[in-house]
Parts: structure tokens; C-alpha cells; sequence
């Protein structure tokens, strides 16, 4: 079996940041959060059930209620884990999802915030997911929040940011301090280059360690069954996926 | 009580407010251009609880005056390119929201009251630029424990798509249950449907449950396959591609005019 | 996940909140006797929103403290004989209600937030003697507007009786989504079932429409007509001579215990 | 066709009240006002579409979100007419479900208040529907207020009580003044009797006019599809009625 490509190890991160819960949602568009949510459930069989939903799914949808089932559910506590991007995310966990600038005539305009707002503070282990590591996403402040990283006390906020993966690492998040620290850098990267991508600083040892690869049988559960499992609802990330793999055995063969 | 398009079109009046569902719960496209070609503007749209394609189009048509939405976006087409113009030139009003209050919303509507209440949204800049929303104290609580009021969303028009209808006017949604809640919410529901079934849906208990009875609905239409290119649920799926040209195709304003000039629903 | 029905009544703990639905949606009334015989006292139960005579056999075996409810009767076979006694001895502390202030107290909870307002209900003594529910000024209004407040009821369980459910604990509640609401609302949901199937209720968009998720169903367990002597929506009809048989038993105390030493779901 | 029994003239009444109305709910065990809605709904067939739902009916039921779904449309003013009973009624048409003497431990404890509570305000057309008349129905004062008659002006009510009909007579009311207003007595009764049967003060003319019956046709829907469309929901009702109507031709048929 060939080495973890990189979206693999993104993959296995998350399935390692899902250890232990009992629900897991997934936003639209989200191949890499949905495919650790199905490495988890997958992991987890005959052990704990891992219910999953990815929010358009028709296949992966365990709600009956609409789309407004989903922040019931994080309402009632009963949603573990959820998924949160950002055009920008800051120091203090705030994420932007609506645009750089001024409001409202942003410069560059986002979608906008969806659940964020909401989710963010009824979930309690919210993983902030961008791939995209660079200064223009990881800033000092964001222009517009919306959801903020941490409330002030006798604010109700069950949930909050518990990590942040991006492309290059791995981050805890200390609610009290509050901020980031790396806690490990994927292969082929290294602190230094974290440092100058990351617009906000953040806690570190001297020597972060390089994130966990995927063991072979994790390895071999995601380029099967959850690769299969992926394709109904995001069969282009899938095929993707499929060529890369493809790509890199013929590298193995040829040399 | 089954029309044609353009007389479902005509019931909207300009300055209405319209609630339009998401992407994938049964978005009628089939009554984007009737909607254009009927001219209705100044219009207020809740996304329900975002918007796309539909959105998009009614303000490339310069039908739109404000938006109230959780997100504005093609999905993996990319940004939606007329709104992201609008919002760059300032031509329509926003009320960036979040998805649970736009639900919220409305379901003060459903339920006749002038407000829900609603956990999150302290401390973030939606909240700050919404001065129809009310940051007030939790009088159940003896701690301080602030808590926002969302005040109903009464549309004047709410519009999707679904799958059948029955003679008598009741609709099926299964548990698309936005659809049914933006009905009960709005004043007037008009509904587009792939056909019209000769059963009663609601003389049979399994489809009877995911049925929006006629009280709810005011008019409907038939439009095969009337949500393209957006799918519908357990019917058919989204054409991708299409919302890659027609993303494309709008990024300037005579690409989205010549886009809407054009391009038809396939056969 | 299914059990048997004295495993279900296991769950009830002394002292515990617990939700039941009201005569026509689904009474687990195959529930009521290992309730008994567990003998998990000092209840507080919340009809959704009446109850009948499962309520009435719960409290004239001794097991409750505490009832909230919009009304208690038999129907067609009148008042609810240990209700109503218990009452006039100042037995049972009660929580009167309307219909709308349950659902509104349930959703309160399904939507995760202390409160919901409601209309009606000022000038009533219901609200005059509802201490938990607060009178205050609607906060969107320019002019006076009072209006009340019900507190979120979050049920420690909800009970109830279905037609059918699933390997993977999905239960079919058809357009009785007041069990939703229950289940929603409660922390544990215990359901009895006619039948359990073998396909997957959300395999297919029909059935998936009046699908109650697993995510909120504890625990499962076969009893065939049990809901009898209820009916059952769609299967079964009301047995009302057995509920007419048991309101002449139940006048006294001592016809109320032979009642219950013999009577048994019939074959 | 024979006479109108007295029960037929209920009925016709309330489909009389209930002219123009789109939808109107009826309460569970309520045999006359279903069959009022049952024939207003026949009589208006091909000019009006009537909707009728009653509670705990599987075929006359047009709602399909759970019980909650009767109270939802009345607050969105779509349920035109409604029907309430009382243990007793007073003068102001303040109607109490709950007991009489003392709350909590009432002497004599009713079911309870059911929906009147939030119906009685929202309910634009509330028939109040009591058969019997006597004076421990219609009191000067209710003992437990379940829901009042009328409110203080800035109190949000679009609803309330129009006509109080009785197995003596028919009454409309004044919100304003507010009090009742007797307008026809039922075939067979006085206004002497009426008066020493009600508790309360009530507005009359000096001979006020017999309830009117109904003509031909009506009775004729009445007992032919009316009939059968209320023995689904009301069995035992529809057989007794049956058995008058048999009573009464054969006496007829002997005289």
C-alpha cells in the first residue's frame, strides 16, 4: 500500500479528532470532514455507533425534520461534533464567513455565515477545518465575526472551538487563555513555514511533532469503504481522490 | 387548481416579501423566468434558510431590493456572481443571518407569536447589524443570562418545487418539513410540482406524513422537472455542469444576460 | 435494540418527568402495567396535551405526585374516575394547562432555549395559577402588548406506542409528529411497536417522511395492539366498551384494584 | 319527511352560524357541531370549498403536523370557526372546563381546559355550544375562569366568542357591552323557561322568534349524506340518531 497522500492524513486527523463521539453533522461541501466522519464510523463499528449526517445528503441524512433538524438537535445537545470553516479565522477562534472590508460592501463577499452563529456555540467539539493555510485566512483580527471563538461569562455556550487543521498542522484551542497551539505539523512541512503562513500567533513546543500518519488498517478502511461511501454524495472529490492514488502507485511502480 | 406558470407569477406584487427554499429541498426554477418576465421588483427575498441559483437571477434581473439570508452561494459552482456585484455595488439592502434564526423566524410566524427566542448570535457582527433582533435577559433566570429575540418572518409569498400534488391542492414535501414551515409562515404558498397525482395524498397514512395540506397552498403549477439544474430529492440530481456555465457565464452582466436570453430548461 | 416491556419500564427512575401522548396518537398503554409493577413513584407527568386512562391508572396505583395537562377524561366513557378522586383529596398536585402551552413548553425544549411566548391565556385563571409561567410586555411592540411565556418541559421520558420500527430503532409515527415532539423534548424515549420491519424506514422518502430518527429513541420494545384498549391510527379502533367497563370499575377504589388484578390485553 | 327533531335543529342551526366560513375545527366528542361543519360543508358544494378537521377523526383530518397544527392555524388566522362547551358559562361568556367550588380541589372536577385557552382568543368565529340549559351551566360567575369571554383593550385578541347556542336556544354576543343576547328559541320552549334556566341576564325583544328550521333540502343532506359521513367519527351517535328518526316516522306513520 502507498504512503498517506495528504488529504488522507487530513482525513484520519479528523477521524482521530471525532474519538469518542456519538453524532457527528457535516456541512455541504465538506468532502474531507465527511470522509474523517465515515473513518470514524467505520473505526467505531461493533464498538459505538457513530451516526452521521451530511447536510444535502440524501443517503447520509438520519434527520426527518427538515434542515432545521440539525440545530434542534446541537440545541438539545445531542449533535457531538460539528464542522467550521472560514474566509477568515483569528487568534481568538473568530471565523468570518462573510467578507473582507467593510460591511456590508465587502470587497470580497463571501456566502455567508450559515449555521456558524449558532453551531458554534451549542456543539461542544466544534474542529475548524481549512485547508487553505496563508496569511489572508489565519489573520490577526477578522473584519466581520460570524461567530466568535469565546464568550464572556453568563453567556450560554455549551460548545465552542476545540481544534483548527489546516493544511500544514494541527492546533488545539485553549478556551481560557483563549488561543491556538500547534500541536503537530503534517510531513513535508515545518514550524517555520507555519509561522510565516499563520497571521495570529499561537503556543508551541520547540520541536512540534509531525502529525500521526494513518496506520494500514486505517489506511486500507479509507481507500475502500469510505472511499466508496464518499463517492454518492461528492463523486468528483471521490474520483479525484481515485486518480491520486492511482497517480502515486504508478509512481511506486515506475520507481 | 392547477395554473400555468406565468399565472403564478402574476400573484406576486412588487415590494412583496418572497421566501425561497435552499438548494437542495425543492427550489422552483421553473418559475425563475416567469418571475423575470412578470417584472414584480423591489422585492424582499428569505432564503430559506440560504439561497443559489434562483437568488442570484431574480437580482441579475434587478428584481431585488433586500436580502435576508444565512448564505448566498452555487455550491460547488463557486460564489453566486450577480449577488457578489450587488453586494460590492451596494444595490440591495442585506440581512446576513444565521440558518436557526431565519428558522426561527418564521416559526414565530407559524406559531402567531411576535417573536422565538434563540441560543448563539452574542457577540457576533450579525447580531450588531441587525437592529430588528433584541438582545434582552432570560426572565426564567435568576443569573444574568442574555438571550436574542427573533421577530417573526411573515412572507407575503412563499415558492419551491415538489415532487406530486393531488387534485384537492395538498402537496408532498416527505420531510423537506422547511417547505411546510415556510407555507404555514407565509400568507400565500404557490407550489410547482413534477405532476398531479389522482389519489388524495392524505387519504393514505405513509403519504398523508409528508403532505402540506391545501389550506396552506394557494396555487399550483406542473413543471417537469422544474427544479433543473437543481435536483430534487429522490427524484433527480443536480446538473452541475449547468450551474458551471451558467457561473461562468455570469461573472460580467451581458454574460448573465445573454445566459438568461438563452438557455432553456432540456427537454 | 429491542428489549422487553419490563426492561423499558426499568428506565423510570422515582421521581422522574414523564411525557405521554394523548388518546389518539399512540398511548403505550402495553407500558402501563410493568410501570406499575416496577412501581417507580412520585412521578410528574406531562400529558401531551390531555391524558386518559393510562394517566388515571397511574395514579390510581399510586405512582403519582405530579400531573400537567390541558384535560384528563375517557372520552366517550366519561371523566377519569382516580383523577378526579384524587383530586378532590388534594392528592395529586396540578399543573392545568392548555393544549398550545404544552406544545409550547415541548418545543421550547426542542429548540434548546428556556422560553417560548404565547397568545391567549391573559385574563384566564389557568395563568392566574401557573406561578412557572411569566406575564411580560412583547419587546417588538411600540405599543402596550402583553404576552406569556412558557418555560421550556424537558421530560427525563417520553412514552409512547407506534406501529412500527426498524432493526436500527427507527420508529414510524405517520403525522402523529406530536411523538416527535416528545421525543425531541425528553432526554429518554422509550416506544412500544406492533411490529418491527426488516427494511430500513429511511432507505425509501415515503416511509423516511413519518420516521422518527433512532438519534432520539432509547429503547424499543414489540407489543402487538399495545395500545389497546386505545386505538391505533390507520390499524385499529378504540375498544370504548373496555373503556366504559373500566370506568364503572374505577369509581371505587376497591372495583379500580380488581380492574387492574385482571384484565389483560386480549388475544 | 317528518318534523325536524330537536337535535336536526342544532345542526341546521350551526351550519346557519357558520355561513361563509373556510375552515372550522370541531373538538373530539362533538357529534352536532361535526355535523353542522358536515353540513355547511355540503350545502356550500360547487360555490365555497368548507375545510373541516375534527380531533381524533383519521378521515376528517386535514392537518397532518400533529395535534399542534389546530393551534398553528388559528394563530395564523387561517381556522375561521371553532366550537367550545363549558360546566359552566357566565354572563361575560367567561367558560370554565376545569371544576366547580375551590381550585385546586374542586367539588366536582371536569376533564379541563383543553385548548380553549389560546382557541377563545384566536378563533375568530367561537360558537359556544351547550345543550344543556340550566342553571347550573349558565351561572352569574364561573368558578375557575378557563378562558375569559372578553379582554382589556392592548390585549391581542382577533378572536372570541359570537353565539352561544343551547338546547333551548340561540344567543349572539356582544363584545362590547359584552353580554349575551337572546335570538330565537327553539321550537317547544319560552322565554319564561329560558329565563329561569339561565343564571345570567341575557338582552331580548319582547317575543323573541322561534329558532328557524330547517327547510327541505337541508334536512334532506342531513340525513342522507350528513348521516353518513358522521357514523366514521361518531358511531354511537349516528345509530341513536337513526333510531329517533325510525321512531318518528313510525309514529308518524301510526298517527
Amino acid at each position: 500500500m502507498s504512503v498517506a497522500l495528504p488529504r488522507e492524513i487530513l482525513i484520519c486527523t479528523i477521524a482521530r479528532l471525532l474519538d469518542g463521539v456519538r453524532s457527528v453533522a457535516v456541512g455541504a461541501s465538506s468532502p474531507i470532514p465527511a470522509a474523517g466522519a465515515m473513518l470514524r464510523r467505520a473505526m467505531d463499528e461493533g464498538q459505538r455507533r457513530v451516526r452521521l449526517s451530511i447536510l444535502g445528503s440524501v443517503e447520509h441524512n438520519f434527520f426527518t425534520n427538515g434542515s432545521v433538524e440539525l440545530f434542534d438537535s446541537a440545541g438539545q445537545g445531542r449533535l457531538d461534533a460539528f464542522f467550521l470553516g472560514g474566509g477568515q479565522i483569528d487568534g481568538q477562534a473568530n471565523v468570518n464567513l462573510v467578507g473582507t472590508g467593510e460591511y456590508p460592501q465587502s470587497d470580497v463577499r463571501w456566502p455567508g455565515s450559515f449555521g456558524s452563529a449558532y453551531l458554534y456555540f451549542t456543539v461542544p467539539r466544534v474542529i475548524l477545518f481549512r485547508e487553505e493555510h496563508s496569511p489572508r485566512v489565519f489573520v490577526d483580527k477578522v473584519d466581520f465575526i460570524s461567530a466568535p471563538g469565546v464568550s464572556p461569562p453568563g453567556v450560554y455556550r455549551p460548545g465552542g472551538p476545540v481544534a483548527l487543521l489546516t493544511g500544514k498542522g494541527l492546533f488545539s484551542f485553549d478556551r481560557t487563555r483563549p488561543g491556538f497551539r500547534l500541536e503537530s505539523i503534517h510531513p513535508g512541512h515545518d514550524l517555520d513555514e507555519i509561522e510565516a503562513a499563520t497571521g495570529f500567533g499561537f503556543d508551541h513546543t520547540g520541536a512540534p511533532p509531525t502529525t500521526i500518519p494513518p496506520d494500514a488498517a486505517a489506511l486500507s478502511l479509507l481507500r475502500g469503504r469510505v472511499l466508496d461511501e464518499l463517492e454518492e454524495t461528492y463523486p468528483a472529490f471521490a474520483a479525484d481522490w481515485r486518480r491520486d492514488l492511482a497517480g502515486a502507485t504508478a509512481k511506486e511502480v515506475s520507481a | 387548481m392547477t395554473a400555468n406558470l406565468q399565472a403564478l407569477a402574476r400573484r406576486v406584487k412588487p415590494g412583496q416579501c418572497v421566501a425561497l427554499p435552499v438548494d437542495y429541498a425543492g427550489v422552483s426554477m421553473a418559475m425563475t423566468r416567469p418571475l423575470i418576465e412578470h417584472g414584480a421588483g423591489d422585492l424582499h427575498l428569505v432564503c430559506v434558510p440560504t439561497g443559489g441559483l434562483q437568488v442570484d437571477q431574480l437580482i441579475g434581473s434587478g428584481l431585488v431590493r433586500r436580502v435576508e439570508t444565512s448564505a448566498i452561494s452555487l455550491g460547488e459552482a463557486g460564489g453566486a456572481p450577480r449577488f457578489n456585484q450587488a453586494v460590492r455595488e451596494g444595490r440591495i439592502e442585506l440581512r446576513d443571518a444565521t440558518c436557526p434564526a431565519i428558522h426561527a423566524g418564521l416559526l414565530a410566524a407559524q406559531k402567531g407569536v411576535p417573536f422565538i427566542p434563540m441560543r448563539g448570535l452574542i457577540g457576533s457582527d450579525l447580531l450588531a447589524r441587525r437592529d430588528d433582533w433584541k438582545l434582552t435577559e432570560n426572565p426564567f433566570s435568576d443569573q444574568p443570562d442574555p438571550i436574542v429575540l427573533i421577530p417573526a418572518i411573515t412572507p407575503d409569498i412563499a415558492i419551491f418545487h415538489a415532487p406530486m400534488a393531488d387534485m384537492q391542492g395538498n402537496v408532498w414535501i416527505g420531510r423537506r418539513r422547511e417547505l411546510a414551515a415556510m407555507a404555514y409562515a407565509a400568507t400565500e404558498t404557490l407550489v410547482t410540482v413534477e405532476r398531479i397525482v389522482e389519489h388524495s395524498l392524505l387519504a393514505d397514512e405513509t403519504t398523508a406524513a409528508g403532505t402540506l395540506p391545501a389550506l396552506y397552498v394557494t396555487d399550483i403549477a406542473v413543471a417537469p422537472r422544474g427544479a433543473w439544474p437543481y435536483g430534487l430529492w429522490g427524484k433527480y440530481g443536480t446538473d452541475t455542469s449547468e450551474l458551471i456555465r451558467y457561473a461562468k457565464a455570469a461573472r460580467s452582466e451581458d454574460g448573465f444576460a445573454e445566459y438568461m436570453s438563452r438557455a432553456e430548461v432540456p427537454a
